[in-house]
């Protein structure tokens, strides 16, 4: 038995904020023993703030778009997936997920997430552009049918959950449409995305999968974009619904430029439908390469980039494009702008989830912890851009006890992950333990402690055990009876026997590294 | 204060990694450190000291005194200020990423040459390899700043993807020079190999000879005197004999193209 | 499965020790061959990276020179499936794509997703070569149009689709106006694909291609699909991406990955005696380096290679996929799939191979 | 830069002008005959830049510089520095060093543009460069490009960046950038005094001769020398300028007077330069040879030109400039 002696705990998930004792047994925090002094191992934690282990809800850790994207940096710094736990397990993150598992390319996700180390991990199988869907939608084979086809689809690609990018776009892009907004209707098809969105929210609720529908909506980026947005909360009809990227939904077309922070609207209609999560990504300035699965967005971005890839896949495809945000660009201003407001001008910190690549998190902490802090950056940023922005007005500063629900206790709950993001007895005993500063960037940058399964890894930035995590997958109960129309399906269009791309178990000479996560009952 | 020289005592069984021999790099360096300076390509260690006989001197002048064929990389890598000469050729990656200072070859170069450089000034006195001035592969860009001049030959695909700087070749050049040009001069006083100018977007391509093929997409534009190139032969007056940069001032032809890209480049032929 | 230390018959516990004390040895010890599965790519890497040695399993150039094209200029492309259902209209430049069991696969379908009518679609080749004959019953237009004037051929068709001036009159046995014709039918098509094998072209060619096709987007939708069946080196291509941050040839002297084509290039590091010591990793096929060379060898393929002189150490292994489970890149769907064997053998598999060479060094070590 | 003197207040008119017969005691000094006033010339800081104009011949490329430098009147002040060699142009042609000033850099850009434009790019055989490669810089040509419509060309060469302009017998070339001269001034003026209209005239040409001999300055004015004295506003409420009737010879009854005693007529001579030393040199120049030309050359009275410079103005004291 472990002992953490004397940090202040700030569980929100328990609703502890107190100095107090942690004790972790057999890999999970376990109740206080009758002799707290027999624990085996102690460590002195006064004056520590003493959080679980973060759960970053948006990756992009692994597939085929983070290859394209890892190709593009090769003169750079490509990343590798060894690097990509390491970063995590370094600040305090010990579960992360994969947003936009394409089916079709399911075993290298799950390869690629299997060799990334000390975290655990998951994935979101991608769907909403795929013919098949599309077709059970448009032909009306009912909600059997298509419940039964998310649930052989989780099945084949051991995934977590279902999302959706750009639900209809991406297949309407390849018909040479350029654009596509929650009506339009997919040609071929006669399928619109809120159909698509409805069809994918019901189901993933009667599935019960322990993460409602992950939607990164269609027309990102965009002036104007927030009433996508808002069209597909009020699309979700009460139902949960988890709405993915949002601050790329935050633009009006004021002002001068035509671009201006609409977050206020998406604050107000995110307080109205309570069924909606989101999560924010601010953005940090400087080089960087722009990964989605969304190929129609990432073709409109290429324009005047040096080098990018672009792909069609059967469903979404996608690419990678290199380009560099500038603090002196107006739209790049109004997007810093708009990914900070939306955390601070959402109240509930239960709805959202702070997701950044775990090099930014720590510096987009301090600006939500520290007006001073984004005040400074306010002032090296463009007037007009500012003008059009609510930031430079906001003065709301988080708690170390609201980081810790927007980075651990939320987006667990978001995920529907009950055994972590929390630190209650029988959780999971993911800890991160950081000394308390006043510069809250390097605060988080550096936890003196983390702990992943009750083992300690990391130690004041070294790391003390090299270990694999799991993968988390959901076991969906579903019928089957799609399996013959599906087999039909593929092999007429695609010459291929559906379920081709099927993850095993356990991938050869290896033990399997799944772990089941109960569905919603 | 004199040159600091490093004479090389016996060949190796591996490649060296020269990139240490910088004015920045051995700034303010013991001449203990400077001996004990890395210099293996393979797993088995090699300290400078054990290869190089050193003489101490001024980092901003460098000698490198060595016979050793093509083995010796990464001269004047990152250079930015001062001048280093090797007494001898040089293996892959002369100049690389150099923004600064002059590096002179008296004897050949390996590929990759002046590979991404910036700025300062290349001379190589003999031969050079493949991809003068390219990008190691999977790089953007190619040269782009500086001036190179190669007295001999060079080989393919000099001048790809580079986007500024110019480079002066006095003899003949390899297949598809100035493959991919962005922009910048790429002067081939000799005869050159199959299609020169491949998928060049902008830039100028000066050729004193033939190519040995050409491609289907320039297009003839008549033939002028062009002030550009009595501005190239100001430029190279001291590197090149007059004999080769006399044509530069008389009439040329000139080819646009590439039609398969922008189109937006030129190859400029002498003595037409 | 034999297991050989010269002509000798030898135990694996001894094959794998004497590998071992070859490469600890070894200054500069090179792996290459044609590639591995999944498992046996992640274990050579990791056996690379202990020893500093220098790892070659993109002999191909050119898969090399589409590695090189990505990176420096990224690139539009689609899957076969998206092909197959797709595509109205389909240009192959060259012979190679013949070979392609996955080209025949797109071939065979209708594009249902393009022309819910049933409309045909209308299949292009240029430059087929004497391959022109293999892909009988679709329909294929032959352009004819010789290979070697691919370059020239690829320029006047980009020429053709910008409007810009070029000589009007035939080039590479082509005869004048088929440019217009293929990029006018290309520029009309709801959803074109370029098909090529990578084998055919060089990088310039194949920068040619991605060009016309980034062009064509701006207006109508267009992608590449190359067409590639090494399943070796494919896969070992893409775990060297995700574990080192770069396909091979790369350099693991100095710890951190040095990616370098040119000086990682086996057949230079062999002519030029760099390396002193040789792993040559064929998991999907028997077969022997190619160089005559008298490095000491260690060679980890299935049986039945031929070798002029006999490796100091011969481990023969399981086939991925076929004796054994494992996991590879998929011509059919252009990714990694997991396949079932369909004879299991129980015989050493290449990665068991590969780590109990890394366990014994890290034992000799301690 | 015309020569504006501002209309002070009656008093001033009346009381402050300087009293040009007071002798000795106002320190004034008498160089061979020639009564040197203890004055300073006020020179006013201007933007400048130098360029190369290049030609096929050298009676081409001086009528390129004439064309460039040409007088326009619009406050631009702009002339020959000297010929070059082809040694020591660019492109190894025949050249001349032209120099420009104006009020602004962003006035110089403009004036450049223009002149640029209407005069070199039509000048067969002419090519421009900068004459000025350090310090900020400055467009030359700026919007020239938009004139190639599509068939300009940009090439690097020797750290120079030229546009290539499609034109009759090939192309023009322009360099698109030179240095701003950081700390170039002008208008600094003597006025020079004498007995009669044809000795002071042949006085200030010799003395004009000398100053364009010194590197790095024009003589803005056509022949370096000008008749022209002008003050700031007039009777007439439209103007805002008008004649400065106190250095008229023949209004001395009419108006309150600045010339001495004996002088038939009153000369100015201007010069801008690139430096401030440039500029000292020019005047040392011009001043060493009045005073050698003197009283027995019957010049009279060697002052500072009244001054319009601005806030800080640089100033050359007269006697310093005997040395």
């Amino acid at each position: 038995m472990i002992r953490l002696k004397g940090g202040r705990i700030l569980d929100p998930a328990n609703g502890r904020d107190e100095i107090g004792d942690l004790f972790i047994e057999a890999g999970r925090i376990a109740a206080p023993p009758p002799d707290p002094e027999a624990a085996a191992r102690s460590y002195d934690l006064a004056g520590k703030i003493v959080m679980a282990g973060g759960v970053a809800m948006h990756g992009g850790l692994a597939g085929p778009n983070a290859n394209a994207a890892r190709a593009l940096m090769r003169d750079a710094a490509p990343g590798t997936v060894g690097g990509i736990g390491l970063a995590y397990a370094a600040i305090g993150m010990t579960t992360a997920i994969e947003p936009a598992l394409i089916p079709e390319h399911a075993v290298e996700t799950h390869l690629q997430l299997g060799d990334i180390p000390f975290i655990d991990k998951a994935a979101l199988a991608l769907l909403g552009n795929d013919d098949a869907l599309l077709r059970l939608i448009g032909e009306q084979h009912g909600e059997r049918a298509i419940d039964d086809f998310l649930g052989w689809t989780i099945g084949q690609t051991q995934a977590l959950g279902i999302a959706a990018v750009n639900p209809g776009g991406a297949a309407a892009f390849k018909d040479n449409l350029r654009a596509f907004a929650f009506e339009d209707v997919v040609p071929g098809y006669g399928v619109s995305a809120r159909q698509i969105v409805e069809a994918l929210i019901g189901s993933v609720q009667r599935l019960g999968l322990p993460p409602a529908l992950h939607l990164e909506c269609n027309n990102p980026d965009r002036p104007g974009s927030f009433v996508t947005a808002i069209e597909a909360m009020e699309a979700a009809a009460g139902l949960p619904l988890h709405l993915a990227q949002i601050q790329r939904h935050g633009f009006g077309a004021e002002g001068a430029e035509g671009f201006s922070s609409a977050s206020a609207f998406l604050a107000e209609a995110l307080a109205y439908h309570k069924n909606v999560s989101v999560d924010a990504g601010p953005m940090l300035f400087g080089a960087r390469v722009a990964l989605s699965a969304d190929p129609a967005r990432q073709f409109e971005r290429s324009a005047g980039a040096g080098k990018w890839v672009v792909w069609d896949g059967e469903g979404n495809g996608g690419g990678a494009v290199p380009d560099r945000a500038s603090e002196t660009d107006y739209r790049h201003a109004i997007q810093w702008a708009v990914g900070l407001e939306l955390c601070l001008l959402i109240d509930d910190p239960w709805r959202l989830a702070l997701t950044a690549d775990p090099a930014a998190l720590p510096q987009i902490i301090q600006w939500l912890m520290d007006a001073d802090a984004r005040a400074e950056c306010i002032a090296r940023l463009p007037k007009p851009a500012m003008a059009m922005c609510l930031l430079p007005k906001l003065d709301r500063e988080f708690s170390l006890y609201e980081i810790a629900a927007v980075t651990r206790a939320a987006p667990a709950r978001i995920l529907g992950l009950a055994d972590r993001g929390q630190l209650g007895i029988g959780a999971v005993a993911d800890i991160a333990v950081y000394g308390e500063q006043a510069d809250k960037a390097a605060m988080f940058a550096a936890p003196d402690y983390v702990f992943k399964d009750g083992e300690l890894i990391v130690e004041a930035g070294k790391v003390k055990a090299s270990r694999v995590g799991r993968t988390l997958r959901a076991r969906p109960v579903a019928q089957g009876q799609i399996a013959s129309w599906l087999a039909q399906h593929d092999e007429a269009l695609y010459g291929r026997a559906a379920g081709s791309f099927a993850v095993p178990d356990a991938f050869a000479g290896a033990e399997s590294c799944f772990g089941d996560v109960p569905c919603r009952t | 204060m004199s040159a600091m020289i490093f004479t090389l005592r016996f060949q190796p069984e591996q490649r060296l990694d020269l990139s240490c021999l910088t004015a920045d790099r051995l700034d303010g360096l013991s001449e203990k450190e400077i001996l004990a300076l890395p210099v293996s390509t393979t797993k088995q260690p090699l300290a400078l000291g054990e290869l190089f006989r050193v003489t101490m001197g001024e980092p901003g002048a460098i000698r490198i005194q060595a016979r050793y064929a093509d083995g010796l990389d990464n001269i004047g890598l990152g250079m930015r200020r001062g001048s280093i000469v090797v007494e001898g050729g040089a293996g892959a990656y002369a100049g690389r990423r150099m923004s600064g200072g002059s590096l002179t070859i008296e004897g050949d170069v390996g590929p990759f040459a002046a590979s991404g450089m910036t700025g300062g000034r290349l001379r190589v006195e003999g031969d050079a390899g493949d991809f003068l001035g390219g990008p190691r592969s999977g790089e953007a860009q190619g040269m782009s700043g500086g001036v190179v001049v190669v007295t001999g030959r060079a080989g393919a695909r000099a001048g790809d993807r580079m986007r500024r700087g110019v480079i002066a070749i006095g003899g003949d050049a390899g297949d598809c020079p100035g493959s991919r040009m962005i922009a910048g001069v790429l002067a081939v006083f000799g005869n050159c190999g199959e299609r020169p100018g491949t998928l060049m977007r902008r830039g100028t391509i000066v050729l004193g000879g033939e190519a040995a093929g050409w491609p289907p997409t320039f297009v003839e534009n008549g033939a002028v005197e062009l002030v550009t190139l009595h501005i190239l032969a100001t430029e190279l007056k001291d590197a090149l004999p007059p004999s080769h940069l006399a044509p530069l001032k008389g009439r040329v032809r000139k080819l646009a193209g590439d039609m398969a890209v922008l189109g937006k480049g030129e190859i400029l032929r002498l003595a037409v | 499965m034999a297991v050989r230390l010269g002509k000798a018959q030898a135990t694996a516990e001894s094959a794998l020790a004497e590998a071992a004390r070859i490469l600890a040895g070894s200054r500069l010890a090179l792996l290459t061959g044609t590639g591995s599965d999944v498992a046996g790519a992640r274990a050579a890497l990791r056996l690379a990276e202990r020893i500093g040695g220098a790892v070659d399993f993109r002999r191909d150039p050119a898969l090399l020179a589409l590695d090189a094209l990505m990176a420096e200029r990224g690139l539009i492309f689609t899957t076969p499936a998206e092909a197959r259902a797709r595509a109205d209209s389909l240009l192959l430049i060259g012979p190679g794509v013949a070979r392609s069991a996955m080209l025949a696969q797109v071939l065979k379908g209708t594009p249902l997703l393009a022309a819910p009518d049933g409309a045909e679609r209308t299949t292009l080749w240029l430059c087929p070569g004497s391959a022109a004959d293999t892909l009988p019953g679709f329909g294929i237009q032959d352009y004819g149009g010789d290979l070697s004037a691919i370059h020239g051929i690829l320029a006047l068709l980009n020429a053709a689709m910008r409007g810009h001036p070029a000589p009007g009159q035939g080039f590479g046995g082509l005869a004048p106006g088929i440019f217009e014709d293929i990029a006018g039918r290309l520029i009309t098509a709801r959803y074109g694909v370029v098909a090529f094998s990578p084998a055919d072209l060089d990088a310039l060619a194949m920068e040619a291609l991605l060009s016309f096709v980034q062009a064509l987007n701006q207006t109508t939708r267009a992608a590449l699909l190359p067409v590639s069946s090494d399943a070796g080196t494919q896969t070992f291509a893409h775990v060297s991406g995700w574990l080192t941050g770069f396909p091979p040839r790369t350099g693991f002297m100095a710890g951190a990955p040095d990616y370098d084509p040119w000086r990682f290039d086996a057949t230079r590091l062999i002519e030029c005696g760099e390396c002193d010591a040789l792993l040559w990793l064929s998991s999907f096929e028997a077969s022997a380096p190619p160089w005559r060379t008298k490095l000491p060898l260690i060679v980890i393929c299935p049986p039945g290679a031929q070798f002029v002189r006999p490796p100091e150490v011969l481990i023969e292994t399981a086939i991925p996929g076929n004796e054994a489970d494992a996991e590879f890149w998929s011509e059919a769907s252009q990714s990694l799939v997991a396949v079932k064997a369909a004879g299991p053998t129980g015989g050493l598999t290449a990665a068991a191979a590969l780590t109990g060479i890394l366990d014994r060094l890290e034992t000799s070590s301690r | 830069m015309p020569d504006v003197k501002p209309r002070g207040g009656l008093w001033e008119r009346l009381v402050g002008r300087p009293d040009p017969e007071a002798g000795g005691g106002d320190g004034s000094a008498l160089v061979n005959g020639l009564r040197v006033a203890h004055e300073s010339i006020e020179a006013v800081r201007l933007a400048a830049t130098a360029l190369i104009v290049t030609g096929p011949t050298p009676d081409w490329a001086r009528t390129a510089a004439l064309a460039v430098t040409g007088p326009t009147g619009d406050g631009c002040d702009a002339g020959i520095d000297r010929p070059l060699s082809p040694s020591q142009t660019p492109d190894g042609r025949p050249g001349v060093r032209v120099l420009f000033f104006a009020a602004t850099a962003e006035a110089l850009e403009l004036h450049l543009a223009q002149r640029i434009w209407q005069s070199l790019f039509a000048c067969p055989g002419a090519a421009c460069y900068a004459g000025l490669r350090a310090g900020p810089k400055i467009l030359l040509g700026a919007g020239l490009r938009q004139f190639g419509d599509g068939f300009e060309l940009r090439t690097e060469i020797g750290g120079r960046r030229l546009l290539r302009l499609p034109v009759m017998d090939g192309e023009f070339v322009c360099e698109a950038k030179a240095g701003l001269a950081v700390a170039a001034i002008g208008a600094a003026a003597l006025l020079v005094m004498g007995r009669t209209i044809a000795e002071t005239l042949a006085a200030c040409d010799a003395a004009a001769a000398a100053m364009r001999e010194m590197p790095d300055v024009i003589l803005p004015a056509p022949g370096g020398v000008t008749r022209a004295a002008l003050k700031a506003g007039s009777r007439s409420a439209d103007l805002a300028i008008s004649i400065d009737e106190a250095y008229c010879p023949t209004l001395t009854a009419l108006a309150p007077s600045a010339l001495a005693p004996d002088a038939g007529s009153a000369l100015r001579l201007a010069v801008n330069g690139l430096t401030v030393a440039a500029v000292a040199a020019a005047l040392r120049a011009g001043v060493a040879v009045l005073t050698e030309t003197g009283a027995p050359g019957g010049l009279i009275r060697l002052g500072a030109a009244p001054s319009s410079a601005g806030a800080e103005p640089h100033r050359f004291p007269l006697l310093e400039l005997l040395a």
